[in-house]
C-alpha cells in the first residue's frame, strides 16, 4: 500500500474591501427616450461579473427588466471614480453605488409617471416588467418607456441617479492596531479529500466539499463560477504554484505554462458546494463578496488532509511532491492518522 | 455542484426579489463566446510603436554606465527613454492615499534592486527592431551584495535593498518598523496555557498567470490630450498615477478599459501605464507596450511570500486562550501595495476565532527580488493558510475533532475582535456545520446545535487590560520624508516620540517644478 | 535586419543554406524557433524550410520503421503500424503542439522537453544528417551529446527498429499536470526477451541529465536476467546511478533522484 | 524592408497581405487582416488562446509562420457563428456558464470544435485531453468541460 488517503478542513473569514485611504465608488444611472438604463462606470470587469451584478442590482433597484439594463465599464471620461477592482470590493461598494443611483433615478421615474397618471407617486409601484402601476389597480398603468418619453419631451425631467458609496478611512492605531478594517465579513469551511503517494509524495485532489456564506448569492451562478473557479485555484495555490521554486533562493523560475505549473483539466476533482447567506447590513441586498476568499480554505484543508493521510506536516507552500517525500522519508514513513 | 442553503438565516432575509437571486446570464457573455469582447490589445491603431523595456540583468547592483549610442543608432528605433526623461521618476502606488513614501522610479537611474528591473524604454517601430536595440545596449554594473530572506535583511549590517527605507523594513505611523497587533497579555496567558504550540510557516511567491499579460496601448488624441487603452483593475488609481508620474493633469488621459482577459490582483500596479504614455508623448505616435509571457512571470509583481511564526496557548477543555503571531511580508524591492497588506494581515488576526489574548508583529519587509503586489486573498491567505494548520494541529494536541474544535472557538455574534471592534453577523459556526453535513463528517449534538447568534457577548465583548510597548520603534530619523507620508494617526493619543525633524528633500533628476497644492480628481486635495 | 525566410524544395538545398549561415534557423513545426522569435531571439536572422516530401514520408511498415523528420505527433498518432510510438508521441504537449511539433525538433528541444526523443533513445534509433558535406547516420546517443555542434545540421528522418511485441516497450512520463504537463522524468524501456531473458535491455531516461540518457546500470541490471520482481528492484535500485539531474522548476535533482527508481520499478511491473 | 506577399483563405474569404520576414500567423491575423478573436497569451506555445483551425487542424498561430499558411484554409473563432445564429458550442459555453474573463474563451472553443469536427461525441477524458493545451485560469475547467459535453449531446457531470 503506497498510497493513502486522508480528509482535512479548515475555516476562514474574509474582510469585505479595504479601509486604508477611505474606500469610495461612484455609479451614474440615465434612462434614454425608450425607457432603457445605462449605468456608467469607471469600475473593471476582469472575469469575476462586475458588468452582470451591477445589471441585476440596477433592474431589481429600479424595478425594470434586467434586459432594460445595460452596463458600461471602465472609460474614464464618462464613468465616475471607484477605486478598482480589487479586496473583494466589487459587489460591495460598486453594487452599493449602483444601488443609490439607480434609486434617485428610480424617484425621477416614479414621479415622471405620477404626473403621465394624475396620482402622487407614492401610490405607484413596478412590475419588474416594464410597467408602472397604482398600488392595487393593475390596469391603471403606463410602460416604463412611455414615462421615458414623456419626461423627456413633456415634462422635461431627466430620469436619472448619481450614487456614492463611500467607507471612512479608518485610522490605525499605532499601539494597538485598532481599526475597522472592513464592514462586513464572508466565511467559509471547506473539507478536502486527497491521496497522497507515501514513495512519491505525490498528491491527488480527490474531492472537496465546502459551505460558503456570502451574504446574498445576487447570482447563483456567477457565485457558482467564483467558487468553483477560486476553490481550483486554492488547490494550485496548495501543492503547486510558484514563481520562485527555490525560495527565498531566487533561481530556476518558470518562464512558460510548462514550468509554472497548474493543475490542468485532468487534475480536478468533484467539488460540492453550499452557499449560505446571511445578510450583511450595509451591502446591496446584503451581499458580500466571494471572489477572494473562496481559494483561501483549500490551502489549509489540503495540508491537514496531507497529515491525516501520511502523518506529516508540510508548512510550506507549495506543498510539491518533494517536501511531503522529505518528510515521510524524515518520518520513517507515512503514519497514516484515524480515517475521518 | 451549488446548492443554495435557503433555510439558514432565512429570517434576516427578503427572498420575494424580481432579478436579484436569478442566475441570469451574464452580461458580456456573448462578446466572450464570439471573441468580440474588447480587451486593450485588440485596438488597432495608425501607425503603431512598440516599446520593450532593458532589464537589470542584476538583482542589486550600482549603475555605472549607460552606453545607448549603438542602440540610438539601431535601425527602426524612435526613442529610448531613459529615467531622466520620467517627469517624476519617483513613486508609491499608495501616494494617491497619502501611504507610504515614494521610493520606486519608473525607470532605475543610480542603483538597480531586483533582476528585472526596467532601466531604459526603447520604442521602435517594430518589437522586433526593440529587441535588436536592446542587445546593442551596454550598461557598466558595480554588483552590490543581496539579501533574499525577509529576516537575514531585517538584520544589523544588512545589505540596504531600498534606501527610502533603510533598515529594510516598511515604517508605520512614523514610528515602527511593524504594525503592531495588541489585544490583552498573550504571555501572560501563554505562561498559564495547558499547552505552547509554537510552528513556521512559509509561503512561497504566487504569480497571478492571467491568461491576458499586463499591457497598454496609449496613442495622441486630439486637442492634446492621449486615449490609453489598458489592461488595468483600478482605473483612476491608473489615471492618477500617471498623472502623478508624467506631471499632468489627469483630465490629460481618456483611460479606456474595462474589459480585462484576468487580474487576481496583478493589474493594480500601473505597470505599463506610464511609460506607454510617455512613449507616445515623445513620439507622438500610438505605442504598444504589451509584457511577454516571461517578463509577465518573472519581472511582474507576484503574491508576495510570506513568512509566519504562530505561537498559541490551549486549554485542555479546547479553548484557545492566546495567540502570538509574527510575520513577514516579502516586498521586493520596493513597496507597492505590501505595505497594505501587512496591515490588512494585523487585523485579521486571530483568525475567525474569539481569543481572550492576541498579538500580532506584522513586518513589510525589502528584499532584492521582484515587488510584490496584491493577489486574491491579499494579506489573508497566507495568514489563513498559518492558522487553520495551526488549528488542526491545536485540535490534535487535546485530543479533539478539529471540526469541534473550530466550532467551540469561533467568533460569535457579540464577541470582541482582537482589533476592538464588535463581531457582527458571524456566520463561521454554520459554515462549518453545513460544510460537516455535507462531507458526511460526523460532529456532536452540541456542536450541530451551536449558532453564531447565540452564547457570544457578555465576557467575550469585553476589552481586556493590555500591556503596550515600544519594541520595532525606529532610533533614527527615516532618510528621506516626502510630502507624500501618511499624517500621524496618533492625534488623540500621547505619541511614543517626536516624529524626527524632515530632513531636506533628496536631488531628483529634472522634476519640473509644482504649485503648492493640486487637485486630484481621484483623491482629493494632495499635500505637497 | 530583420528576418529572412528562405524556402526551398530540396533538403540538400536547405541543408546547405544553413550550414552556410550561423544565424540561420531550420523551421520545422514552429514550436522552438517560432517561439525563439517571438521571444525576441535576435540570434536568429534567417529562417530556413524545405518543403521536400521526403521530410515528412513514414515508412511505417517493416521490421526497421523510418521517419521524417517533419512527420508531427498527430501523424505518427494516426498510424496504426507505430502504436509502439503512441504514448511517447501523445506525450508531447496538447492537440495543437501535436498538430505541429515535429519528430526532428524533439532531438533539439532542451529539458525540460524531448519527450519522444526519450523513445527514441531506448530504441536505439539512428539520426540521418545533412550537412554542408554530404549525408550521414549516427547513432542517436552520439547525436544528443553532440547536439551542440550539431545545429548547422538538418535533420532528415529517424529510423528504429521496432520493438518485437508491444510489451517489450515501455514509456511513461512523470509530470506534474495532466493529461499535459512538463516532464519530471521521462522514461523508456526497451527489453526484448528472448529465451524468457532479456537480451539488449535499453533503459532511457529525460530529465535526468542535461540530453537524454540511458540509464546503464540499470540495462546490466537486467540485461541476461528474466523481468521478475528481484531484477525489477535491482534495476531500480541502479537507476539513479550515473544520471546527473538538475534542479528545475519542476522538481529538484534530489527528487528525481528519489524517484526514478520508484517510477522504473512501477513501469516494469506494469503498475500505475 | 522586404515583405512577401501571402494568399490564403480566411473564414472562407479570399484574403492576401504582405508580412514581414518572421512574421506569425497570430500577428497577420490581428494586426494585418483586423480579426481579433485568437489571442496574444505567451507567444510561447504553452496557453492556446491563439488556438485556430488550418486545414480543419488545431494550430497555435503564434508559433505558425505566416507564409506557411499560403494557399491553405484558416478558421478563427470569427467562422463559428453562422450569421446571427451561433455554434452549438458557443450556445453550450454560454448556457454552461463557462467563461468568466473571456480571454481563452477564442481558444477553448476552437480546440473544442477541432475535436468534435472529428469525435462527434467524446468521452470526458477525450475532451480533458482536447483542452489540455489550453490554460483557463478562471474557471477551473469544469464548466468549460462541462459545455462541450452538452455540446455533444453528452451527460453534464453535476
Amino acid at each position: 500500500m503506497t498510497r493513502h488517503r486522508g480528509r482535512g478542513i479548515a475555516s476562514v473569514n474574509y474582510p469585505i474591501g479595504m479601509n486604508l485611504g477611505g474606500d469610495p465608488s461612484q455609479a451614474l444611472v440615465h434612462s434614454n427616450p425608450s425607457g432603457k438604463f445605462t449605468v456608467a462606470l469607471s469600475s473593471i470587469d476582469l472575469g469575476q461579473g462586475m458588468k452582470s451584478v451591477t445589471r441585476q442590482i440596477c433592474a431589481e433597484t429600479l424595478g425594470v427588466p434586467v434586459e432594460d439594463v445595460y452596463v458600461d465599464t471602465a472609460d474614464s471620461d464618462t464613468g465616475p471614480h471607484c477605486m478598482g477592482s480589487f479586496a473583494s470590493r466589487g459587489t460591495h461598494r460598486v453594487g452599493n453605488a449602483v444601488m443609490a443611483a439607480a434609486r434617485e433615478a428610480r424617484g425621477v421615474m416614479m414621479e415622471a409617471a405620477a404626473e403621465e397618471l394624475e396620482v402622487s407617486a407614492a401610490d405607484l409601484e413596478t412590475d419588474g416588467r416594464g410597467n408602472i402601476h397604482v398600488k392595487g389597480a393593475p390596469h391603471r398603468s403606463i410602460s416604463t418607456k412611455d414615462v421615458a418619453i414623456a419626461a423627456q419631451f413633456k415634462q422635461g425631467k431627466t430620469i436619472s441617479g448619481r450614487g456614492i458609496f463611500l467607507v471612512p478611512l479608518s485610522n490605525v492605531d499605532p499601539e494597538t492596531g485598532e481599526m475597522s478594517p472592513a464592514t462586513c465579513y464572508a466565511h467559509a469551511c471547506l473539507v478536502a479529500e486527497v491521496e497522497v503517494d507515501d514513495e512519491t509524495g505525490e498528491v491527488t485532489m480527490i474531492r472537496m466539499d465546502s459551505a460558503y456564506e456570502l451574504g446574498r448569492a445576487l447570482n447563483p451562478r456567477l457565485v457558482e463560477q467564483q467558487l468553483v473557479g477560486g476553490a481550483w485555484m486554492g488547490v494550485s495555490h496548495a501543492l503547486y504554484e510558484t514563481p520562485e521554486p527555490y525560495y527565498p533562493d531566487p533561481v530556476h523560475g518558470p518562464r512558460d505554462f510548462v514550468e509554472y505549473i497548474m493543475p490542468g483539466p485532468g487534475d480536478i476533482c468533484p467539488h460540492d458546494i453550499a452557499v449560505l447567506e446571511r445578510p450583511a447590513p450595509d451591502g446591496p441586498f446584503g451581499a458580500k463578496g466571494p471572489g477572494e476568499m473562496c481559494a483561501n480554505p483549500v490551502l489549509p484543508a489540503v495540508a491537514n488532509a496531507i497529515f491525516n493521510a501520511v502523518g506529516v506536516r508540510i508548512d510550506d507552500l507549495p506543498i510539491t511532491p518533494e517536501k511531503v517525500l522529505r518528510a515521510i522519508k524524515a518520518e520513517g514513513g507515512a503514519r497514516p492518522q484515524a480515517r475521518r | 455542484m451549488l446548492e443554495l442553503r435557503k433555510d439558514i438565516f432565512a429570517d434576516e432575509r427578503d427572498d420575494n426579489l424580481n432579478e436579484i437571486g436569478k442566475g441570469t446570464q451574464r452580461q458580456d457573455m456573448l462578446g466572450h463566446v464570439t471573441g468580440t469582447s474588447s480587451y486593450f490589445n485588440d485596438h488597432k491603431l495608425q501607425g503603431m510603436l512598440h516599446l520593450k523595456v532593458v532589464r537589470s540583468t542584476h538583482s542589486h547592483a550600482r549603475i555605472r554606465r549607460i552606453d545607448t549610442a549603438d542602440a540610438e543608432r539601431s535601425s527602426g528605433v524612435r526613442r529610448i527613454i531613459r529615467g531622466s526623461d520620467v517627469p517624476r521618476n519617483l513613486n508609491t502606488l499608495l501616494s494617491l492615499i497619502n501611504f507610504g513614501k515614494d521610493d520606486e522610479p519608473s525607470l532605475a537611474v543610480d542603483k538597480v534592486r531586483y533582476k528585472g528591473e526596467p532601466i531604459l524604454a526603447i520604442v521602435a517601430d517594430s518589437e522586433r527592431k526593440a529587441f535588436e536595440a536592446i542587445a546593442k545596449v551596454r550598461i557598466d554594473y558595480e554588483p552590490l551584495p543581496t539579501v533574499f530572506d525577509v529576516e537575514d535583511a531585517l538584520k544589523a549590517g544588512a545589505p540596504v535593498v531600498n534606501e527610502t527605507y533603510p533598515k529594510n523594513a516598511f515604517i508605520y505611523h512614523d514610528v515602527y518598523d511593524h504594525q503592531k497587533l495588541r489585544f490583552g497579555d498573550a504571555d501572560a496567558a501563554l505562561a498559564t496555557a495547558d499547552h505552547v504550540l509554537e510552528q513556521r510557516y512559509q509561503m512561497s511567491p504566487i504569480e497571478h498567470a492571467p491568461t491576458e499579460t499586463n499591457g497598454s496601448i496609449a496613442a495622441p488624441d486630439t486637442n492634446g490630450r492621449y486615449v490609453v487603452y489598458t489592461s488595468t483593475q483600478a482605473l483612476f488609481f491608473s489615471v492618477d498615477t500617471c498623472a502623478k508620474i508624467l506631471d499632468v493633469p489627469s483630465n490629460t488621459f481618456h483611460f479606456i478599459g474595462g474589459t480585462v482577459g484576468g487580474g487576481f490582483g496583478g493589474k493594480v500596479d500601473t505597470l505599463t501605464e506610464p511609460l506607454c504614455i510617455l512613449g507616445a508623448m515623445l513620439t507622438g505616435r500610438p505605442v504598444r507596450y504589451v509584457f511577454g509571457r516571461e517578463e509577465e512571470m518573472q519581472y511582474g509583481p507576484p503574491r508576495g511570500a510570506e513568512r509566519i511564526y504562530i505561537k498559541d496557548g490551549v486549554m485542555r477543555d479546547g479553548r484557545v486562550v492566546a495567540r502570538k503571531v509574527r510575520a513577514y511580508f516579502d516586498s521586493g524591492a520596493y513597496t507597492r501595495l505590501s505595505s497594505y497588506a501587512a496591515v490588512k494581515c494585523a487585523a485579521h488576526l486571530p483568525g475567525p476565532y474569539t481569543i481572550p489574548n492576541v498579538y500580532g508583529d506584522v513586518y513589510c519587509v525589502f528584499t532584492n527580488r521582484t515587488p510584490a503586489t496584491a493577489m486574491r486573498g491579499f494579506g489573508v491567505t497566507a495568514m489563513d493558510f498559518a492558522i487553520e494548520c495551526q488549528m488542526d494541529k491545536l485540535a490534535n494536541l487535546v485530543g479533539m475533532d478539529p471540526m469541534e474544535f473550530r466550532i467551540l472557538n469561533a467568533y460569535r455574534d457579540g464577541d470582541m475582535k482582537a482589533h476592538r471592534r464588535e463581531a457582527k453577523n458571524t456566520a463561521l459556526i454554520e459554515c462549518v456545520q453545513v460544510a460537516a453535513e455535507k462531507a458526511k463528517w460526523p460532529i456532536r449534538d452540541e456542536f450541530k446545535r451551536a449558532s453564531s447568534r447565540k452564547d457570544g457577548r457578555g465576557s467575550r465583548a469585553a476589552v481586556p487590560r493590555t500591556p503596550t510597548d515600544t519594541r520595532g520603534g525606529t532610533t533614527a530619523p527615516t532618510q528621506q520624508r516626502t510630502t507624500y507620508d501618511r499624517q500621524p494617526t496618533t492625534a488623540l493619543r500621547e505619541p511614543p516620540r517626536e516624529p524626527p525633524p524632515p530632513p531636506p528633500q533628496p536631488p531628483r533628476p529634472a522634476a519640473p517644478s509644482h504649485g503648492a497644492g493640486r487637485f486630484s480628481s481621484v483623491f482629493g486635495t494632495r499635500r505637497r | 535586419m530583420t528576418v529572412t525566410v528562405k524556402t526551398f524544395t530540396s533538403s540538400s538545398e536547405a541543408a546547405a543554406a544553413l550550414s552556410s549561415d550561423r544565424n540561420a534557423r531550420y523551421l520545422g513545426g514552429g514550436t522552438l524557433v517560432m517561439r525563439a522569435l517571438n521571444e525576441g531571439d535576435i540570434s536568429i536572422s534567417t529562417v530556413v524550410r524545405a518543403n521536400d516530401h521526403a521530410l515528412t514520408r513514414i515508412d511505417p511498415s517493416g521490421p526497421r520503421i523510418t521517419l521524417g523528420a517533419g512527420v508531427t505527433f498527430a501523424r505518427i498518432l494516426g498510424e496504426r503500424d507505430l502504436a509502439f510510438l503512441h504514448a511517447p508521441a501523445r506525450s508531447i504537449g496538447g492537440p495543437a503542439v501535436r498538430n505541429m511539433g515535429t519528430v526532428g525538433g524533439n532531438l533539439f528541444a532542451p529539458n525540460p522537453y524531448g519527450d519522444f526523443t526519450v523513445a527514441l533513445l531506448a530504441l536505439d534509433a539512428t539520426v540521418a544528417l545533412q550537412g554542408g558535406f554530404g549525408s550521414r547516420d549516427i547513432p542517436i546517443e552520439e547525436f544528443l551529446q553532440s547536439r551542440e555542434r550539431q545545429a548547422g545540421a538538418l535533420v532528415l528522418s529517424v529510423s528504429c527498429t521496432r520493438p518485437t511485441n508491444a510489451d517489450a516497450f515501455r514509456y511513461r512520463k512523470i509530470a506534474r499536470i495532466k493529461p499535459k504537463g512538463g516532464s519530471v522524468i521521462t522514461l523508456a524501456a526497451h527489453l526484448p526477451i528472448s529465451g524468457g531473458r532479456i537480451a539488449g535491455a535499453r533503459i532511457a531516461l529525460g530529465s535526468m541529465a542535461p540530453t537524454q540518457i540511458r540509464a546503464r546500470a540499470a540495462e546490466r541490471a537486467l540485461e541476461g536476467r528474466a523481468l521478475d520482481a528481484a531484477t525489477v528492484a535491482a534495476a531500480a535500485s541502479a537507476a539513479a546511478e550515473g544520471t546527473s539531474p538538475s534542479d528545475n522548476a519542476l522538481g529538484s535533482a534530489w527528487y528525481r533522484r528519489e524517484i526514478v527508481g520508484v517510477h522504473l520499478r512501477r513501469l516494469l511491473l506494469g503498475q500505475e | 524592408m522586404a515583405k512577401t506577399a501571402l494568399q490564403f483563405r480566411h473564414n472562407g474569404s479570399d484574403v492576401a497581405i504582405f508580412v514581414d520576414g518572421g512574421t506569425n500567423l497570430l500577428v497577420a491575423l490581428r494586426e494585418l487582416i483586423g480579426d481579433m478573436t485568437p489571442k496574444f497569451g505567451c507567444g510561447q506555445g504553452g496557453c492556446g488562446t491563439c488556438s485556430v483551425l488550418i486545414d480543419g487542424e488545431l494550430h497555435l498561430s503564434c508559433l505558425t509562420l505566416a507564409e506557411t499558411v499560403a494557399g491553405r484554409s484558416v478558421e478563427t473563432l470569427d467562422s463559428l457563428k453562422q450569421g446571427p445564429n451561433l455554434h452549438p458550442l458557443q450556445r453550450a459555453f454560454a448556457e454552461n456558464f463557462a467563461a468568466q474573463c473571456g480571454y481563452c474563451t477564442p481558444g477553448m472553443l476552437m480546440a473544442a470544435k477541432a475535436l468534435l469536427d472529428r469525435n462527434p461525441s467524446p468521452s470526458r477524458a477525450e475532451i480533458v485531453e482536447a483542452i489540455s493545451g489550453n490554460i483557463c485560469r478562471c474557471t477551473g475547467y469544469e464548466p468549460i468541460i462541462n459545455a462541450i459535453l452538452a455540446a455533444s449531446g453528452g451527460r453534464v457531470s453535476a
